[in-house]
Parts: structure tokens; C-alpha cells; sequence
């Protein structure tokens, strides 16, 4: 039971946090918010016995990503919403939308086999060595390719956000 | 049950000594820095000062309050809070020394022997920023912004160098990244700052960095920014902040002791477990990693005193051109030794 | 944290959890103008699926799908870097992140 | 530079070396209150206005010390000595009013280098600190001596008179 | 295989050689720049650690070893297995050393001689590169890579006979040499396709063995070994495929020694030795071989004949010596074919080097009608030049007389016509060499003032690779001293396993009497020397100078126009093309195609002016549109499930 309660504790945290993201005025609120959401999936990973991946996930997500969004909000000083009030048309449009994905999804889900009530194999996954072992046994071409594809990333970020000399 | 009433213990217990051992930080910046300019310091306040902090304490209770009328009031309050909160984090995983004997039962004298417990202390570490961040930015204070990214630049610069130095520290100590793991294995003198005298360095280096000390201060420099990210705080809120510092002071101080100087590791500790009874042995054990702790807690200051601060760019290419390569070097080299002479 | 209780949430939790995540942030993509918060919510629909990954190779005991996470991970934070690069400099042109301002696209 | 000077880290030791030399050098604080410094015998502190033996104000409100003070911080009004007043003021003109704004003041001692009268002198005591500006404007009730309290500046009439 | 784990010792170098010059062409391509006049060294240093490598599996390796491996798997689809793998066995070891003791030697001599050369390091970096694919070639133990190593050597010709690419005639005579190439590659790639599906793979072993099922002289076999032969033909510049190779002089000397004499165009001919089974099996194919090498061989000599351009008449003299050797293999003298080709690649590689030097010393000038006397300036090339000289005349006791008596004996023993066409063939060779030479070193000197100032003897770089292939011509014949002469041949014994079962496949050759070789040897040197006698007479003691080109009449005006062959394909093949070409475009192209092209344009213009206006440039249009989309696409293929059965 205690798992349960743990689990829709951090559920409605996850869901109300990422409603929030959406849905504040100020874009520094929504950064906050998603913070708190990430922090609430590092709790799942733990749940699910991924440490390693939880910890990644807080370095990458929360330290590093999250990080960047809040310095360029702050470089942009993006605290208000200055933008002229529009048509809540695409904003209707939007709620619907997504809506209808959220229930084509269920459906589809419900139609399809759904895993039933299959107790968690809570071996050794989620460890360091097993998941280290993976990467650079089965995965090494993907990794090698990803730190291809961030060097190129990081280049490319570098160029753009460079200030041309005039 | 009673294993989750030992935790709540030490987690008060752990809690109570880093607030003091903040606190008493604050009273001995001021006299080493006394110390060494041949001044005597604060020592009106008890017995050579000694109720210094209690005294400070209270100047900061009793101050006024004062939140800007432009900055947002939230955010204002949440940043020295975040701030304190990932400081006290990362005493979580610190091994504090040989187990307690209660009762027949064995308790570990730790809060959470993660697996991965390096990854965690970096990882909390990471979020330090965030404090600092929402701060500087909610003041709505040129001074404080500026604070705020310059430290949240440096934090996430000095991070990467601080997690490859680590690496190389991992590899010797059989790979494994729970701190209770790499402190049993420097057993003895056998301490990993002798092999790794370079990671040693670099991770230093970049704690001093992570804790906005000098010569790194750049984000609080009130030569330039008056009090960098907390320029508009006052009071309590303030003492938050100033306290934090000290927290992070006395938390990478304790994981360079863990790291790199054995943890509780000393030599004759084997000997001592067969003659003394357990309990003895871990207050003992619990007293040398103290003893290693109060070390660098004196040579954060000692620096402090000596170093002067970098300049921005300086520091940056300080992080990026020389700590960053010289730390994958270090692995790389570590790696290549591992190799060639273990098998 | 030392052992986790074996916990008995049905998978189905994780689907639905990681589904309503996933909805979540498409509305946001929809809803908001802000491209930095459209940025946000894509990540948002990327650690929906991370999560459902995760839950996957916890349920099935294979690591493999936490693999996929470590790399979506990376994409991820490639992404953030050249995407907020971008908007600082579309920012530094036309003062602005909306990304209805933003109709350079038209031909 | 060499490349050993390059690392910086020598003078990095060098520089912890020296300050751990000085943790164990004699301290040069003194403990103010109880312990006090010796003040120089031509220290210049805050001004009194004296009086002669039989205990008349020696001003005669001449002006020449506010001519001389490069500060401009002196002020004085004069008046003439009514009759019955000569126990108060040794000559027939003297200082109704006589003010010396502190904050402004620099402690130069050439109002006391321009009084004929032997009237107004730099002593070695501190100005007394206050809450407001207002209060450092010191009239006569602060500057002239108290027959009973004479104040010695016997040090530096000695200065003086070599 | 009888010792195994030595054979798996000897895999590792071998997969070096090829290694080194791509190593060596990869750093110069890509630092060349920086290198400067270092790389020149490099590109050296590569052939010779690809030299040692060739060295070493020539000792460790014996005559009836061979080493077979494959070294990754390539392409695989149903039952067909391409794999890149690499066959090294006596005739390898041969090439090998060929390519890369040869290669090596015009390395040094190119540092030399394309000192003052913009294009230095490129220069290198395309030898280097050629050298690869031709060890590819040569290394390959399947008919794909040897064709990899094929194409790959054509660019590399192509590249460098077109290297320097600002004289347009250069560029055209590249792209000749690049278009007669493909007409053989064609025959070479139809034939793999045929062996593909007749005998399910490429792979020597797996051909040779499906081919021996099939009867002797089967169409089948006779259609892929002609096939093969047109590919050989192209590469070899054998009748009507010949007009390149002289064409390609047009690239730098070195060039012209390494790839158009010594090693390139003797893969037409190792191709042929190394399919020596299929060949073997199909004796109608052979005769062809032999017709085609005789007429070749006669045809280019004449041609020689009246050639003024120093590099012209070596060119034409290769294209005569390669039709010698395809006489042989004709005649199914596989080793004999063989080992003219090294004979030959030392002498035709030195004369190429020697009248490098010439042109080096002139200058540029290439005509030889404003040379002689030159022997007085330039002693070192005069010297190694009449080593040369008198090798490719076939006088005793040099390389050449030794290689050609083979052939010709075994000429004699089959067709006597052949026999005598070929020692014409011969002597004529002889004449217009000794021609040449006493036109270039002999008499004074006719050039200009300025020329006559300026000539010097070459560098170091260049006279060394000279006396060295000198010293291999005099001496290169003593591989193959004939049976007469001692007691064993040593290069055919040496080449023997891999001939082995085409020999039986032959049948018994006739054996000639121990006098009759003799003779044949004494009627071929009194040959050779009665035609430089004839020289000697006319260009010595005559002194007649070969006239101007515009005084040239009859036949020889023929001769000298090597026969109109060039005009012939023009007005034969090229014009025709064009003709229809036009034809095509007026009534097909114009008419037909382009109503339809432009009718698919117009439907496609007309649909995206009107889609056009869906493309608002509002990305949350976009975003939006992509939405919807994915909502009805998962509404039809998940949720619906009535259009479930369509959509699968």
C-alpha cells in the first residue's frame, strides 16, 4: 500500500506541475514548475529502482537543462507576458486538441492489450554497472554517435549564439 | 522500526552539527582571518568569543525585514530556502564513520548508502544553483542578476571538471560510486589523494568554485557587486543565505576528507577495532574524519586569505581550458594505467 | 532508499500516467506562444516517454529501455542548447519570442 | 614565465606560506577599553576654548582663528563685556556666540597657531559621536573649559614655547 | 595448407600493404598542404614499408603456399556471399613486387622531377592512391575486388593523366583514356554478371572449380573469357582499345612509366593469368587472345615507326610489347606472358624515367627531331637509356632478349606464322628504338641556343631510380634463364602451382629441341641486330633527319597518322552517336518527353501554388496541423476499428 500512496503522491504532484507549466502567466513560474515536475519523475525513477537513470536524469534535467531555460528567461527578461491579448480561439483549439490526443490515446490503449497487474521485476536494472555494461556492449555505436551529434550541438549553440562582429 | 528511528536520530543529529558547525564557521572566518593579519578577532562576545555566532544570530532575528516592493515576493522568499534545503541535502550520503553497536544491532552511521553516491552529491550539488538563480533574479537588482548568472555560469562550469575528476576516483576505487564503497578502500594510509594527486587538485579546486569561495567569490564580490545575488536580502533571509555557504564549506569539506583522505580511515584502525569495543572504536573513527573535516574547513579560509580573486574571464578559462582537459587527461591516464598494469 | 519495497502498482499506472504527461505538454505546445515554453513542453512530452521507458525495463527487467532514456537524455540537452541558441539570436532580430511573430517561415 | 611559474602553483604555496607564518605572530590588537594607545604629544583632538587662572574666558572674539581655518568651520558672534561681567571675560569684547562645526572641522590647529589670546587649543580628547548632524555644530557650553574641570595643555604650550 | 598457424602469421602483413599507400595517400590528401615537399617522403616511405611487407611474404611464403583469407564480410543477399578478402600466391607476389619495387624507385624519382610542380603533394597523394588499388587488384581473391582495384586504378589514370588539368587537350586525352576504359570495364562488369549467375559467386576458388563442370570450349565459357578479354583489352590498350594509352602520355613522365608501362596496363594481362583456368577452358578465346596480340603487336610497332615524340614512341612500343605478351598467353605460355611483363616493367619503366630526364634536362622539349648529341651532357641517363635500349631490342645478355626468346620459342613450337610475324615484329621494335636513341644521343645538337644553356644532368632523386632499373634490366633476365642455358627455369618454376591445372587443362605443349632453341636464339639476336645496324646506317652514317610533319607523303604519311585509327573511330563510332543523338533530341525529347516532363511540372506548379496557401508561416499553424493529424492517424489505425481492416 505504502508504494501506492507514494506513487499518486508524486502522480497528481507530476500532473499538477506540468498543468502549471502550461498554464502559468509568468514564464519564470513555468520554469519552476517544470523543475518541480522533473523532481517528481526523478521520484518515479526511484520508484521503478533507477537510480542510476534518476540521478541523470536530476543532473541532466534539473542541473543542466532546467538551468539554461531559467538563464535565458532571466537574459531575455521574459517576467511578463507583454504580448497584445488575442483571439482564445487557438487556445480553445488547443484544449481540445489536446484533449481528444489524451483520449484517442486511452482508447487505443484500452483497445490494445494493456499489461495487467504484472509484478515488477525489481532486479539489479537499474544499475550502474548493468546499464554501463549495455551502453558499451549492445549500445556503443548509438553512444558514440550521440557524443558525435552533442559535439556538433554544442558547436553549433556556440556559432548561434555568438554575437556577429560587425 | 527501530532502524528508521537510528535514521531520524542521525538525520536531527546531522542536522544540529551542520548548523553548528556553520555556525561556528562564521566565528572562525573571522578569527583565522584575524589570525592571520595579526589581529585577535571577535572576543568580547563569552569566552574568546566563543557566543560570537549566538550573538550574530540575534542581530539577524532582530533586523528588519525587508522584501523589495518590485521583486516577486515568492520567488524572493524560495530562493534562500532552495538554497539552505540543497546544502543540508548533501550530508545525506556522507559515511560519518565505523557503525554503532546498539543493542546487538549493527547501525550504520549514514543516511542513505546509495549505490550511487557520488552521483547523488553531484547531482544535489547541481541544484544548488537554483537558490542562488531565483534570488539574484527576483531582487530585480542589476547587482543581483548579475550575481545570480555569474554564479549559476560558474557553478555549471566547474561542475563538469569536479564529475571527470571523480571519475578518475572511481576507477581506483574498484569501480564502485557508493562513497561507503571508495571510503573502505582506502584503508589504512592508503588514501586516494596519494594516487591521484591531480584529481585531488582539479576537485578542489572546483569545491571552492561550487561554494562561491575565494578566490572564486565573483558572484557575492562587494568590491564589484556590492553583495552580488543577496544585495537586497536582509535579516533572517540574509542569514539563510550566509549559513548555506557555510553548510556547503562544511559538506565538501567532508566529502574531500571522504574522497581523497580516507573518510574516517586512519592507520591503526584495524588494531584499534580489535582492542577497544565498537562503540569506542566508531566515536574515534567519527572524531579523525572531524579532525580531517575541521582541516579543510581552516584551508577553505586560509586560501581565502591568501588568494586574491580571479577576474571573470580568467576564471572561465581557468574552468574550461585548463581544469576541464586536464581533468579528461587525468582519466584517460588512470584508465591506461588501470589497464596495463592490473592485468 | 537502501532496498525498495517490492511495490505491486500495476504497469497500466505508468501508461496512463506517462499518456496524461504526454497530452499535457501537447496542449502546451498548442496553447502557449512563448517559444521557450514551447521548448519546455517538448520536454515535457520527451520525459513522458522517459518515463514510460523506464517503467517498461522495470517491468520487463531489461535495461535496454533505460539505454534509450540515457540517450533521449542526450538529445534532449542537445536540443535545449541549439534551440535556446536560436531564440537568443531570433530574440537579438526581432525583440520578441512569439512565435506568431515568427512567420518568417512563409514563402 | 617558465613553465613551473605557469602553473601558478608554487606562488600559490608560496603565498599560504606566508600567511601561516603570520597565524603564529605576535598579535597587534590591543583591547581598547581596558588597554588603551598612548596618544603623541602633538595630537590634535577636539578644541577648548580656556580660561585664564581667575577663570575668564581668554576669547575676545578677534575672528582670526575663523580667517585662519581653511575648513571654514568656525563661527562666532561678538559682544561687548557689560559691567559686572569682568569675573567672565577678561577683556571688554568677547564670544556671545562661538561654534565649531565638527563634521567639518579637520583638525589642523591653525586656529589654535592664529589666536593671540592663547584662547583656543587642540587637546587629545575625542570628539564625541551623536545620532544626528545637528549636534556636531559644538557651541561654547562644549568648547569652553569648566572652572572646575581645567583641561592641561600644558604638553603643548610646551610645544610651543621651544 | 599445411602449416597453418604460419600462414595466419603471414595475414597480418599482407593486409599491411595495401594499408600503407592508403595511409600514405590519406595524410597527404589531408595535410598535404602543410606538408609541403615532406609529403614527397612520405608517399616514398608508404611504397617502401608496403615493399618490405611484399619482401617479407616473398620469403616466408613458399612457391606452393598460398594465403587465402577473408578479412570482412562485404555483401550478403540469398545465397550469395561477397566478402572482401584477400589471395596472395607466387603470381601475387610477383605483381606485389613489381608494383611496389618499381613504384617505389619512380617515387623517388617523381620527388625529383615534379620538384617545381604547384601541385606536388597532390601528385602524390594520386600515386600514393593508385598504388593502393593496384595492390587491391592484384591482392583480391575474388573477381568483385580485383574490379574495385580496376576501376579504382582507372581514376587514378584518369587523375593523373588529366593532372595538369589547365591544358585542355590533357583533359580530353584523360577523358579518352577514362571513356575507352569504361567500353572494357563493360565487358569485365557483363562477364562478373554472367559468372554471378551461372556459378553463384565471384570468388576465384568458387569460379574455377564451378567452371572445370562445364565441358571444354562451352559457349558459356567461351562468352565470359571473351568478355573478360574486352575488359583486358581496355585496360591493356590491345586492338581497337588502343588509342588511350598514347594519348595518355599527355600526363606527367613518372606517370607514364608507372601507370602506362610498368603496372596498370599489365593488369589486362594478370587478369588473364589468374582466370588462366576459364581461359584454359576456352582454347577458341585463346586464339582470339593470340590474333588480337599479333595484330596489336605488329600494328603498334609500325606505328612506331614514324612517331617524333619521344613518349609517343615508347608509347607505342608498350602497346607493341603488350601485344607481345598477349601472344603468349595466347599461345597458353602463361609464365612466359608473365615474365615479360616484369622484364618489361623494368626496361619500358627505366626508358619512360630515361626520357623523363631527357625532357627534364630540355626543358619540356618532347620532339625528338630537336634533340641529339646528347650523350656529351647528360652521361648517367645516356648510359641507363642504352641499357634500356638495348634490353627492349632483345640483345643478349639483357632482360628482354631472355622474356622474348620465351615467347617467340613458343610461338615457333605452335603457329610458325606466328612465329615469323612476331620476330618482324621485333626487328622493327629494335629499329625504331635504336631510332630513337640515335636521334636523342647521337650527331650535335639541333635544339635552340637557349635549350643548349640550360641542359644539365638531373638530380640525385632522379639518376639513382635510373641506375637502379638499369642494373635490374641487365640483370633482370637471369629470373628465367631458358632451359637451354641452365637447369632450371627459375621464374616458371616459381610461378608453376598456380599454372598448374590450366597447364593440365592445355594438355602437353610441344617441347622444341634443345638445337632448334639454339637456332631460334641465334636467328632472333642476328635479327635485333641486323635492324640496328640498319639504324646505325641511316641515322649515323645518313644522318637523315626524320622531315617536318607537313612533308610527309604516302604510306608513311599514313604511318606517321598512326593510320587515321583516331579519324576512323571519329567518323565510325563518334559521329554516328552524335547523328542520332540529334535525332533523338528533335523527334524524342523534344517531342515526346518534354510534353510529359513539362506536363508533370505544370500538375505539380499548379498543386503547390494552391497548397501554398496552407503554408500560412505561422509555425503554431503547423504544429497544430501536425496534431490533428497524428490524432486522426491513431483514431484510424488504433481506435477505429472499422478502418482497422484497411489501413492493414
Amino acid at each position: 500500500m505504502n508504494s501506492q500512496i507514494i506513487f499518486f503522491i508524486l502522480s497528481s504532484l507530476s500532473l499538477v506541475s506540468a498543468l502549471f507549466v502550461v498554464f502559468s502567466k509568468n514564464p519564470i513560474y513555468s520554469v519552476m514548475w517544470l523543475i518541480v515536475c522533473f523532481i517528481s519523475i526523478f521520484g518515479h525513477y526511484l520508484m521503478l529502482n533507477a537510480q542510476f537513470l534518476a540521478i541523470i536524469h536530476l543532473i541532466v534535467y534539473a542541473g543542466a537543462i532546467m538551468v539554461l531555460m531559467l538563464f535565458t528567461v532571466m537574459l531575455l527578461n521574459l517576467n511578463k507576458e507583454s504580448e497584445p491579448h488575442k483571439s482564445p480561439l487557438p487556445k480553445v483549439a488547443a484544449i481540445i486538441s489536446g484533449g481528444l490526443l489524451l483520449l484517442v490515446l486511452l482508447a487505443a490503449m484500452h483497445s490494445g492489450s494493456l499489461p495487467g497487474y504484472i509484478s515488477p521485476d525489481l532486479t539489479d536494472t537499474g544499475y550502474v554497472q548493468k546499464v554501463g555494461i549495455k551502453i558499451f556492449t549492445d549500445f556503443l555505436l548509438p553512444f558514440e554517435m550521440t557524443s558525435i551529434l552533442f559535439i556538433a550541438a554544442m558547436i553549433g549553440a556556440v556559432v548561434l549564439a555568438k554575437k556577429e562582429k560587425h | 522500526m527501530t532502524i528508521f528511528i537510528f535514521k531520524a536520530v542521525l538525520i536531527f543529529i546531522i542536522f544540529l552539527i551542520s548548523l553548528g558547525i556553520a555556525a561556528y564557521s562564521t566565528y572562525a572566518e573571522r578569527k583565522v582571518a584575524a589570525f592571520l593579519q595579526d589581529r585577535i578577532g571577535p572576543d568580547r562576545a563569552g569566552p574568546f568569543g566563543l557566543l560570537q555566532p549566538l550573538a550574530d544570530g540575534v542581530k539577524m532575528f532582530l533586523k528588519e525585514e525587508i522584501i523589495p516592493t518590485v521583486s516577486d515576493k515568492w520567488l524572493f522568499i524560495l530562493g534562500p530556502c532552495l538554497f539552505m534545503v540543497t546544502a543540508l541535502m548533501t550530508s545525506a550520503v556522507i559515511p560519518w564513520g565505523m557503525p554503532l553497536e546498539i543493542g546487538g544491532k549493527i547501525y550504520k552511521l549514514q543516511v542513505a548508502d546509495l549505490n550511487i553516491g557520488i552521483l547523488y552529491i553531484l547531482g544535489v550539488v547541481s541544484l544548488g544553483v537554483y537558490g542562488i538563480m531565483i534570488g539574484g533574479w527576483s531582487s530585480n537588482n542589476k547587482f543581483a542578476l548579475l550575481g545570480a548568472i555569474r554564479a549559476s555560469s560558474q557553478m555549471i562550469s566547474y561542475e563538469l571538471a569536479m564529475g571527470m575528476s571523480v571519475i578518475a576516483i572511481i576507477l581506483i576505487s574498484n569501480g564502485s560510486l557508493s562513497l561507503t564503497a571508495i571510503v573502505e578502500s582506502q584503508k589504512g594510509l592508503n588514501w586516494n589523494v596519494f594516487y591521484q594527486p591531480v584529481a585531488f587538485l582539479i576537485f578542489i579546486i572546483c569545491a571552492f568554485a561550487e561554494c562561491n569561495r575565494t578566490p572564486f567569490d565573483l558572484p557575492e564580490s562587494e568590491s564589484e557587486l556590492i553583495g552580488g545575488y543577496h544585495t537586497e536580502y536582509s535579516s533572517m533571509k540574509l542569514g539563510l543565505y550566509l549559513f548555506a555557504e557555510y553548510i556547503n564549506m562544511f559538506i565538501s569539506s567532508a566529502v574531500i576528507s571522504c574522497l581523497f583522505f580516507g573518510g574516517y580511515n586512519f592507520p591503526g584502525l584495524d588494531y584499534l577495532n580489535t582492542v577497544l569495543p565498537v562503540n569506542l572504536v566508531s566515536l574515534i573513527s567519527i572524531g579523525i574524519l572531524f579532525v580531517k573535516i575541521f582541516f579543510f574547513i581552516f584551508f577553505f579560509m586560509w586560501i581565502r586569505w591568501t588568494i586574491p580573486r580571479f577576474r571573470y574571464d580568467q576564471l572561465m578559462r581557468l574552468g574550461w581550458q585548463i581544469l576541464m582537459p586536464l581533468s579528461i587527461i587525468n582519466v584517460l591516464v588512470t584508465g591506461a594505467v588501470l589497464t596495463f598494469f592490473n592485468k | 532508499m537502501e532496498q525498495l519495497e517490492q511495490h505491486a502498482n500495476p504497469q497500466s499506472w505508468y501508461l496512463v500516467l506517462s499518456t496524461i504527461l504526454f497530452s499535457i505538454g501537447v496542449m502546451g505546445v498548442l496553447f502557449r506562444r512563448n517559444a521557450i515554453i514551447i521548448l519546455m513542453c517538448i520536454e515535457l512530452m520527451l520525459n513522458s516517454v522517459n518515463l514510460l521507458l523506464v517503467s517498461f525495463s522495470a517491468y520487463s527487467g531489461n535495461s535496454d529501455g533505460q539505454v534509450f532514456v540515457f540517450f533521449i537524455m542526450v538529445v534532449a540537452a542537445a536540443e535545449v542548447a541549439v534551440g535556446l541558441a536560436l531564440l537568443v539570436s531570433i530574440y537579438r532580430n526581432v525583440a520578441s519570442t512569439d512565435i506568431d511573430v515568427l512567420s518568417k517561415l512563409k514563402w | 614565465m617558465t613553465w613551473i611559474e605557469r602553473l601558478y602553483l608554487p606562488a600559490i604555496f608560496q603565498g599560504l606560506s606566508i600567511t601561516i607564518k603570520h597565524l603564529f605572530k605576535k598579535k597587534v590588537s590591543l583591547r581598547y577599553p581596558e588597554v588603551k594607545r598612548a596618544f603623541a604629544a602633538v595630537y590634535r583632538g577636539m578644541h577648548v576654548l580656556k580660561r585664564d587662572e581667575q577663570g575668564r574666558e581668554n576669547c575676545t572674539a578677534c575672528g582670526l582663528c575663523a580667517v585662519a581655518c581653511p575648513a571654514e568651520a568656525i563661527t562666532m558672534v561678538a559682544a561687548e563685556r557689560k559691567k559686572g561681567e569682568e569675573n567672565l571675560y577678561r577683556e571688554e569684547k568677547y564670544a556671545a556666540i562661538y561654534e565649531i562645526n565638527m563634521l567639518r572641522c579637520i583638525f589642523c590647529g591653525l586656529c589654535e597657531e592664529a589666536c593671540p589670546k592663547d584662547a583656543i587649543y587642540l587637546t587629545d580628547r575625542l570628539v564625541p559621536s551623536e545620532y544626528s548632524r545637528g549636534k556636531f555644530v559644538f557651541g561654547k557650553d562644549m568648547l569652553v573649559e569648566a572652572v572646575d574641570q581645567r583641561i592641561d595643555i600644558s604638553k603643548r604650550k610646551k610645544v610651543y614655547e621651544i | 595448407m599445411d602449416n597453418y598457424s604460419e600462414l595466419i602469421n603471414l595475414m597480418r602483413p599482407a593486409m599491411l600493404i595495401p594499408l600503407f599507400p592508403l595511409l600514405g595517400f590519406l595524410i597527404i590528401a589531408f595535410f598535404g598542404k602543410s606538408l609541403k615537399h615532406f609529403s614527397g617522403w612520405i608517399a616514398c616511405l608508404s611504397i617502401l614499408a608496403s615493399f618490405f611487407c611484399s619482401l617479407y611474404l616473398f620469403i616466408n611464403l613458399s612457391s606452393n603456399q598460398k594465403l587465402d583469407f577473408t578479412v570482412f564480410e562485404w555483401i550478403r543477399w540469398g545465397d550469395i556471399n561477397l566478402s572482401f578478402g584477400l589471395l596472395v600466391d607466387p603470381l601475387t607476389i610477383v605483381m606485389l613486387l613489381v608494383i611496389t619495387g618499381i613504384g617505389f624507385l619512380i617515387h623517388v624519382y617523381s620527388i625529383g622531377y615534379m620538384h617545381t610542380d604547384e601541385g606536388f603533394s597532390r601528385f602524390f597523394s594520386y600515386l600514393n592512391l593508385f598504388i593502393f588499388f593496384m595492390l587491391i587488384l592484384v591482392m583480391g581473391n575474388s573477381y568483385l575486388i580485383m574490379f574495385i582495384g580496376w576501376e579504382g586504378v582507372g581514376l587514378c589514370s584518369y587523375l593523373l593523366i588529366g593532372f595538369w588539368f589547365k591544358n585542355q587537350a590533357f583533359n580530353n586525352a584523360a577523358k579518352k583514356a577514362f571513356i575507352m576504359n569504361r567500353i572494357g570495364d563493360l565487358g569485365f562488369l557483363i562477364g562478373m554478371f554472367f559468372m554471378l549467375h551461372y556459378f553463384g559467386g565471384l570468388d576465384y576458388n568458387l569460379v574455377f572449380s564451378a567452371a572445370q563442370s562445364h565441358p571444354k570450349g562451352s559457349t558459356l565459357l567461351v562468352t565470359i573469357t571473351l568478355l573478360l578479354f574486352i575488359g583486358a583489352m581496355g585496360k591493356s590498350a590491345q586492338i581497337p582499345l588502343y588509342t588511350w594509352l598514347p594519348d595518355a602520355m599527355a600526363g606527367p613522365t613518372p606517370v607514364s612509366a608507372l601507370i602506362h608501362a610498368a603496372t596498370m596496363v599489365t593488369a589486362g594481362i594478370y587478369m588473364i593469368c589468374r582466370s588462366g583456368v576459364l581461359f584454359a577452358l576456352a582454347p577458341q578465346t585463346l586464339e582470339v587472345v593470340l590474333i588480337v596480340g599479333v595484330a596489336t603487336s605488329l600494328f603498334a610497332a609500325i606505328i612506331g615507326l614514324k612517331q617524333n615524340d619521344i613518349k609517343k614512341v615508347l608509347a607505342y612500343s608498350t602497346v607493341s610489347q603488350l601485344g607481345l605478351m598477349f601472344v603468349a598467353l595466347g599461345l597458353g605460355a602463361f609464365s612466359s606472358g608473365m615474365f615479360h611483363v616484369v622484364t618489361h616493367a623494368f626496361f619500358k619503366a627505366l626508358l619512360f624515367l630515361g626520357a623523363g630526364s631527357v625532357i627534364h634536362a630540355m626543358g619540356g622539349e618532347q620532339d625528338i627531331r630537336n634533340m641529339g648529341g646528347l650523350k656529351k651532357y647528360i652521361k648517367i641517363t645516356y648510359i641507363t637509356f642504352i641499357i634500356g635500349t638495348l634490353a627492349i631490342s632483345g640483345i643478349f645478355p639483357f632482360a628482354g632478349f631472355f622474356s622474348k626468346d620465351e615467347i617467340l620459342a613458343a610461338s615457333f613450337a605452335e603457329y610458325k606464322l606466328v612465329w615469323i610475324l612476331m620476330s618482324f615484329s621485333s626487328m622493327l621494335t629494335a629499329f625504331y628504338m635504336f631510332r630513337l636513341y640515335f636521334l636523342t644521343f647521337s650527331n650535335n645538337f639541333r635544339g635552340t641556343q637557349d635549350q643548349q644553356h640550360h641542359l644539365h644532368e638531373s638530380p640525385a632523386t632522379m639518376t639513382i631510380p635510373l641506375i637502379v632499373l638499369a642494373f635490374l634490366s641487365v640483370i633482370g633476365g637471369l629470373l628465367g634463364l631458358p632451359v637451354v642455358m641452365s637447369h632450371t627455369h627459375l621464374f616458371s618454376q616459381y610461378l608453376e602451382p598456380v599454372f598448374e591445372v590450366s597447364k593440365n587443362i592445355i594438355g602437353a605443349q610441344h617441347n622444341l629441341a634443345h638445337r632448334t632453341e639454339w637456332v631460334l636464339m641465334g636467328v632472333a639476336t642476328l635479327a635485333a641486330i641486323a635492324s640496328v645496324f640498319v639504324a646505325y646506317n641511316l641515322y649515323i652514317s645518313k644522318k637523315i633527319l626524320p622531315e617536318p610533319d607537313a612533308d610527309v607523303k604516302g604510306f608513311t604519311k599514313w604511318v606517321a597518322n598512326k593510320f587515321y585509327v583516331d579519324e576512323f573511330y571519329n567518323k565510325v563510332f563518334v559521329r554516328p552517336v552524335m547523328v542520332m543523338s540529334d535525332i533523338f533530341f528533335v523527334l524524342i525529347d523534344k517531342l515526346f518527353i518534354d510534353l510529359f516532363v513539362n506536363a508533370v511540372a505544370w500538375i505539380v506548379g499548379f498543386t503547390g501554388r494552391t497548397m501554398r496557401l496552407v503554408q500560412t508561416g505561422n509555425t503554431r499553424f503547423y504544429i497544430f496541423a501536425m496534431v490533428i493529424g497524428i490524432i486522426i492517424l491513431l483514431y484510424c489505425q488504433l481506435v477505429h476499428p472499422f478502418l482497422n481492416v484497411y489501413f492493414n
